[in-house]
């Protein structure tokens, strides 16, 4: 019988040097090392080292920020998986989508899954915004952050529309054309505009290799600082509001 | 806190072990602290703990989600041939909405940009700040105001046609004037919409008529942008 | 929360805590830690598996030669050499038959080439030689060339496959 | 504060197990995919087959056959593994699994989408066969699989009969008149330029006519002739128009008279038959000596059966006397161009006894008194009428076909079909019916039933019957527009018909006698006639003028025999000299025929080759004796070129393809032998005309 055999592996490993020259604290047993825990770690520091009580409540947040944000990680694993079968070129973009579907391993769950994490995004990224408004997160101290949020928000858009013609299918190519089409609505740079975000006069190769590196490597890279600048300000801003009605003792 | 400077400390025997925020309020400082917050807990585990549960029933959500439904994938792109109706992606159907019945510059740029430069300044204005309830003082001019804003905004809508914009702007102006006749006492829902502010109606609004332009966009309209049951194929 | 653990008002735990030896909390911990590695190693697999390309958009490597006689014929006893450039063969005819030789040189890789006067295959980089039947004369080269299946299909034409090297280079395909 | 609540940590427990679960889903699915549990079964297939292959063959993975030039990616043969196995041929074997039946090309070279249409990429059954949101171009059902041939065999193919035949109908039917169609070139004259119609029939016989077509060749709707049916559709299809439209129509058309026919005056001696009591007899024999029936078709009852007996170049005129004036047939037939320029009828040199007489015939025995029954007493058309058919001429799409003069023809008249058979399903409109949402559904709907689709169709009604809607439907798949595949568009095999209208002298005889109506010129003509595209390097001059002149004792067991034209001595020395000069072979030029010369030892050699070690008479006839498969030799010597018989000799094929001389190799000298005896062949006391015959060469 393994008794707490995973609890004393566990125990050797940390017993390493190796184990020690990462962590460089002891198992996170006291809040010290708790604390060392959280701001120890790159990607923990961007959290407090306490948070209320209060805002752990579901109903507090519903979590919808951490969602946007998991989402965010589900979209770059996969996105990331998913580039390492996909040209961007005409009409080659499309086969690749066809291979995925139809012989590539596990290809076709993991367009779902990206796909589907992407709507998702969208609609959280919404509901993150209009539930901290209701909860007046975007009072001072946050204020700032809430702009963050906004411009969070568009990117969120900017990030699903450029993956949306990737496929280069006609869904795509026509969503793109009737997109494109409202900015050169713009009075006097309208035109100008689509030529640049197009790479031409029409969705093209052109269009689809500018979507794809907007889509994989600007919008993500920006969108990476942003998100940090936002877990960064919570903390910095006082940590989330806490509203009374949100119960506790 | 208009009284006496008074200063709060709080401190722990053992900092290291339990360390507290130490807070130091004077009149001029922004943050306001009002009450008690409650308890707080260490972000490891309580938070990091919570956060990956949460990523583990978002993971099982969607990974069931993506088991069971495809991701489209129509035929190759072809320039020549236009699909009708040709639709952009859903979160944009509203706006394609709008454009059926504005100007391309009003309903593609025009609107969008106010939106976004509205969501911005949100945090900007005291009225979203310290914006008290709607109907809690000089309640008849701010009636005559709130119709004379509501009219004005119906008959443009009604110039334009714009139904799809103009039914759920009706409804919540309806609950908007309904809400101004509910006596101070009543506790519920109304008592509820009674005690909004004005940030809030707008905010409202704006949600109200976002999803029911994205709805009517995504399921509502078929070929040539024309009114279609989704229950009821098109074609035969 | 720091309220002690009451383990009567959880029947569950109450249930853990009867079986010798295994404290509910190393239970849950070897579960959850249990689960989380399998997610890790199995997800690490079908990753594996997700990169390793189920088709493949190549030219195949087994590959029709055309007939025999497109062959030149031997003259005087000399096998007559023939290099198919796409596919980086040679097609050698000798009075014995057909077999087919590598062109890749077996030191570095490089292409060699078929010189007629001299009557054999060399390599340009480092100056390997071989006999026409891909065995090595000189130079840095490790190995003789290696020869490839070669057979005829049901309509007369000559089939190689890259895939499969002969191990006894002896036999020649008879037509 | 530190510790972790119990629930918290079972949940995270608890949502670990299942995450672990969850995620396990689709990599297990994957291992059970649709083409494995085909690759498994072929597996336990082969190996209870006795062909070892089989197995050696197989490999557990996906197989795809790729052509990048071609844009193929198939994978159907993960699934269908046994194409390329002969020992799996038989129809026993299970499908998936049955080999290809022999073909041409192979699937490894072609891919199996190019033909049988699918979605090469899939390796799922229903995405790969069916029509799916990413792919509207489902299987071709194999009953129409003779369509994928035609997208790149322009040209008629000898394994594609179906296809053929629904070109044939396609052209017959004149659907070019309003559709653009591909390869289908729109003809100078698709129907009766209408611009003297008036002249030429009664408003009676219009008006039944329009009103269904059918029914005058036969009262009983189907296309009848005294009984016998013919098989055809009119080319005329039935229009759908109403009482008033018919009146207005008819009324429109019988006001055209622009050119008034004067009556002919005949010579009084040709007169003075009408009291002969055997005038419609004399007429009749006059008909058969002058070979109408070589071009046009007249019902014949014999013992009870009756049978269309005649060609079917001209229309066919078993009731022809009902429907058209004397006045006009007369003139008619005294010279067709003048009322159609373009007719094909040859412009013939009348005695004015024979065109009396075969005009008695036609207007008096050539007749059907029920042709005009249940037409309403019509009278002349009023002015409303004839404006109102104006309208409706053009309306219905009439001047799509028919010329009537100041009425510009309407071309695209009806949609383009270029592209039909690659359209899809999401290009097509169904309207309302409620038929299958597929291409070949709504290609047959639109043919048998146009309305039934589409309410305000303009599109004629026609009567089909099954094997003709197959074929018209697979000539209208064929026509599948541009490939998509860049690398096809040259693999297309191009329809050869230059058009053949040579200019001078010989073109006026040419075009008189519409020679190209039978025989074919460098591949443009018809094909009743033999090819005479190089009949100057084959036939003598003198022969050919002697044939001109007296063409009937030629082939005289066939009813389709060259006409009587009456050719006189200049106009037959004019296509003489013109074949001889012009309508050469590249591989028998006839420039050096004076300069040859055979010893009569030669000839002797060749009499021995031809009897003794060729053995000759096996096939062809010299004299009366020898077999009946190749021309009758005979007369050969006065007939053919020694030019031509050495190049015949040398490739029979090269000059004739597909003709079925076999390719001996004679050596050179044998040739010369042979040749030197053939033109030896000379009937004593004889002409040129004797018992020879062209038609083996064919």
């Amino acid at each position: 019988m393994p008794t707490g055999a995973a609890d004393r592996a566990l125990e050797s490993l940390r017993a390493t040097r190796v184990w020690k020259s990462v962590f460089r604290r002891g198992p996170a047993l006291t809040n010290r090392t708790r604390s060392l825990a959280v701001f120890g770690n790159l990607f923990l520091h961007f959290l407090p080292v306490k948070v209320r009580e209060k805002s752990l409540r579901v109903r507090a947040t519903y979590y919808l920020g951490s969602i946007t944000f998991l989402l965010f990680v589900v979209l770059s694993v996969t996105g990331v998986l998913l580039m390492f079968y996909y040209h961007p070129a005409v009409p080659q973009a499309y086969r690749d989508l066809k291979d995925l579907r139809f012989v590539v391993s596990n290809g076709v769950f993991l367009r779902n899954l990206h796909r589907l994490a992407a709507h998702l995004m969208v609609v959280t990224v919404f509901w993150h915004m209009f539930h901290v408004f209701y909860r007046g997160g975007y009072k001072p101290p946050h204020e700032f952050n809430w702009v963050v949020g906004v411009v969070l928000l568009l990117l969120t858009l900017f990030l699903s529309y450029t993956g949306y013609l990737l496929p280069w299918d006609q869904l795509a190519f026509w969503a793109i054309t009737v997109g494109t089409n409202i900015i050169s609505a713009m009075p006097v740079i309208g035109g100008r505009v689509r030529y640049l975000a197009l790479g031409g006069n029409q969705v093209g190769e052109n269009a689809l290799l500018r979507f794809y590196v907007l889509h994989c490597v600007v919008l993500p890279l920006v969108a990476v600082l942003l998100i940090a600048v936002h877990f960064w300000r919570v903390q910095k801003d006082g940590g989330l509001t806490v509203k009374e009605e949100d119960g506790g003792k | 806190m208009a009284e006496n400077k008074k200063i709060e400390t709080g401190f722990s025997s053992d900092v290291l072990k339990d360390p507290k925020r130490i807070v130091f309020v004077t009149k001029k400082t922004s943050a306001k602290v009002t009450g008690d917050a409650g308890r707080q807990v260490m972000t490891f585990p309580h938070l990091v703990l919570r956060e990956a549960i949460a990523f583990q029933i978002l993971v099982i959500a969607i990974v069931l989600v993506s088991l069971l439904w495809d991701a489209p994938l129509e035929q190759l792109a072809n320039p020549l041939l236009t699909p009708n109706p040709a639709k952009a992606p859903w979160y944009f159907l509203g706006l394609q909405e709008l454009l059926h019945y504005f100007p391309p510059f009003v309903a593609g740029i025009l609107i969008p940009t106010l939106v976004v430069i509205a969501l911005v300044g949100i945090p900007y204005f005291n009225i979203n700040i310290h914006g008290g309830p709607l109907w809690a003082k000089r309640r008849t001019s701010q009636l005559r105001m709130v119709l004379i804003v509501l009219s004005l905004l119906m008959i443009f809508l009604a110039i334009f046609l714009a139904w799809t914009v103009f039914v759920p702007s009706a409804a919540i102006a309806f609950l908007l004037l309904y809400s101004y006749s509910v006596p101070a006492s009543q506790t519920g829902w109304r008592g509820f919409l009674r005690s909004r502010t004005v940030s809030w109606w707008v905010m409202t609004w704006f949600i109200a008529v976002a999803i029911t332009l994205t709805l009517v966009g995504t399921f509502f309209r078929g070929p040539g942008w024309e009114w279609e049951w989704p229950w009821v194929s098109h074609g035969g | 929360m720091s309220e002690p653990i009451n383990p009567k008002t959880e029947a569950g735990a109450a249930k853990a805590a009867d079986a010798p030896g295994i404290d509910r909390r190393d239970f849950l911990n070897e579960v959850t830690f249990g689960a989380l590695a399998v997610a890790g190693l199995g997800a690490s697999a079908v990753t594996l598996q997700y990169f390793s390309p189920n088709v493949l958009f190549e030219p195949s490597a087994k590959f029709r030669a055309g007939t025999p006689e497109l062959y030149p014929e031997i003259v005087d006893g000399k096998p007559s050499v023939t290099f198919l450039q796409d596919q980086q063969v040679y097609i050698v005819r000798t009075k014995d038959g057909f077999y087919a030789v590598s062109a890749v040189c077996t030191h570095l890789g490089c292409i060699t080439q078929w010189k007629q006067e001299a009557e054999q295959i060399a390599c340009p980089c480092h100056g390997s030689k071989f006999k026409p039947d891909g065995t090595k004369i000189e130079g840095p080269a490790p190995r003789a060339l290696p020869h490839f299946a070669i057979s005829l299909t049901a309509d007369g034409e000559l089939l190689v496959d890259k895939l499969e090297t002969v191990v006894n280079p002896k036999q020649a395909l008879k037509v | 504060m530190g510790k972790i609540s119990r629930r918290l940590r079972l949940a995270f427990a608890v949502s670990s197990v299942i995450f672990v679960a969850v995620l396990a889903i689709s990599p297990v699915k994957d291992l059970r995919r649709e083409w494995k549990y085909y690759k498994n079964g072929y597996e336990r297939f082969a190996r209870n087959r006795p062909d070892k292959r089989l197995l050696s063959d197989f490999h557990p993975g996906l197989d795809q056959i790729w052509i990048p030039e071609m844009n193929v990616v198939d994978r159907c043969t993960t699934c269908h593994q046994g194409i390329t196995q002969p020992s799996l041929a038989d129809s026993s074997v299970p499908q998936p699994f049955r080999a290809h039946p022999p073909i041409h090309h192979s699937a490894t070279d072609w891919g199996c989408v190019v033909c049988h249409r699918g979605q090469g990429p899939a390796t799922e059954v229903a995405e790969a066969h069916e029509t799916t949101l990413a792919w509207e171009q489902p299987l071709l059902p194999n009953r129409l699989i003779q369509g994928s041939c035609g997208t790149c065999h322009r040209a008629d193919l000898a394994e594609t009969p179906k296809l053929t035949r629904g070109r044939q109908l396609l052209a017959k039917l004149n659907c070019v008149g309003c559709h653009r169609l591909q390869d289908v070139d729109r003809p100078a004259m698709l129907a009766p330029d209408l611009t003297n119609i008036g002249t030429k029939v009664s408003r009676a016989w219009i008006y039944k006519w329009l009103k269904e077509p059918r029914t005058v060749t036969d009262s009983n709707g189907t296309v009848t002739v005294n009984g016998y049916e013919t098989g055809d559709e009119p080319r005329m299809p039935q229009i759908h128009l109403k009482e008033e439209e018919l009146r207005a129509l008819s009324g429109y058309l019988s006001s055209l008279r622009s050119h008034p026919v004067a009556p002919y005056r005949f010579d009084p001696r040709a007169i003075a038959l009408e009291k002969a009591p055997d005038l419609t007899a004399q007429g009749e024999v006059r008909f058969r000596q002058m070979f109408c029936s070589t071009c046009h078709s007249l019902a014949v009852t014999r013992a009870g059966e009756t049978k269309l007996i005649g060609g079917d170049i001209g229309p066919e005129l078993t009731k022809v006397g009902s429907k058209v004036n004397r006045d006009w047939l007369v003139s008619w037939l005294r010279n067709p161009q003048e009322y159609l320029p373009h007719s094909t009828m040859p412009r013939y040199e009348w005695s004015d006894q024979d065109l009396f007489k075969v005009a008695a015939y036609i207007t008096t025995k050539l007749v059907d008194s029920d042709l005009l029954n249940g037409v309403p007493n019509l009278g002349e058309a009023t002015p409303d009428e004839i404006t109102s058919g104006r309208n409706l001429f053009l309306a219905k799409g009439c001047a799509s076909c028919h010329i009537v003069g100041g009425a510009a023809p309407q071309k695209d008249f009806g949609p383009d079909l270029t592209a039909l058979g690659g359209k899809n399903v999401s290009q097509l409109e169904f309207g309302q019916s409620k038929i299958p949402r597929t291409l070949i559904a709504y290609i047959q709907t639109k043919l048998t039933d146009p309305v039934s689709v589409n309410p305000a169709a303009r599109m004629p009604q026609y009567h089909w019957s099954p094997d003709d809607l197959e074929a018209v439907t697979i000539a209208l798949i064929s026509m599948a527009g541009t490939p998509s595949a860049s690398g096809m568009e040259r693999l297309k095999i191009p329809r050869a018909s230059p058009e053949f209208h040579p200019a001078g002298a010989f073109g006026e005889v040419y075009e008189r006698y519409q020679c190209s109506a039978c025989h074919k010129f460098n591949g443009y003509g018809g094909d009743l006639a033999p090819d005479l595209s190089y009949e100057g390097s084959r036939a003598q001059r003198a022969w050919l003028v002697d044939f001109l002149k007296n063409p009937q004792t030629l082939r005289p067991m066939l009813v389709l025999r060259m006409p009587q034209f009456n050719v006189t001595d200049k106009e037959a020395a004019i296509l003489a000299d013109y074949m001889t000069m012009t309508l050469q072979s590249p591989l028998a030029n006839t420039a050096g025929e004076g300069h040859m010369r055979f010893t009569p030892q030669l000839a002797a050699m060749g009499k021995q080759l031809y009897e003794v070690k060729y053995q000759c008479q096996a096939c062809h006839t010299i004299g009366g004796a020898g077999g009946y498969v190749g021309p009758n030799l005979s007369n050969a010597g006065n007939w053919l070129t020694a030019t031509w018989v050495q190049a015949w000799l040398k490739n029979p094929q090269a000059l004739v393809p597909g003709t079925i001389e076999p390719r001996r190799s004679f050596t050179a000298d044998e040739i010369q032998a042979l040749t030197a005896y053939l033109m030896t062949l000379r009937p004593s006391g004889k002409k040129a005309s004797a018992g020879a015959s062209q038609g083996g060469t064919r």
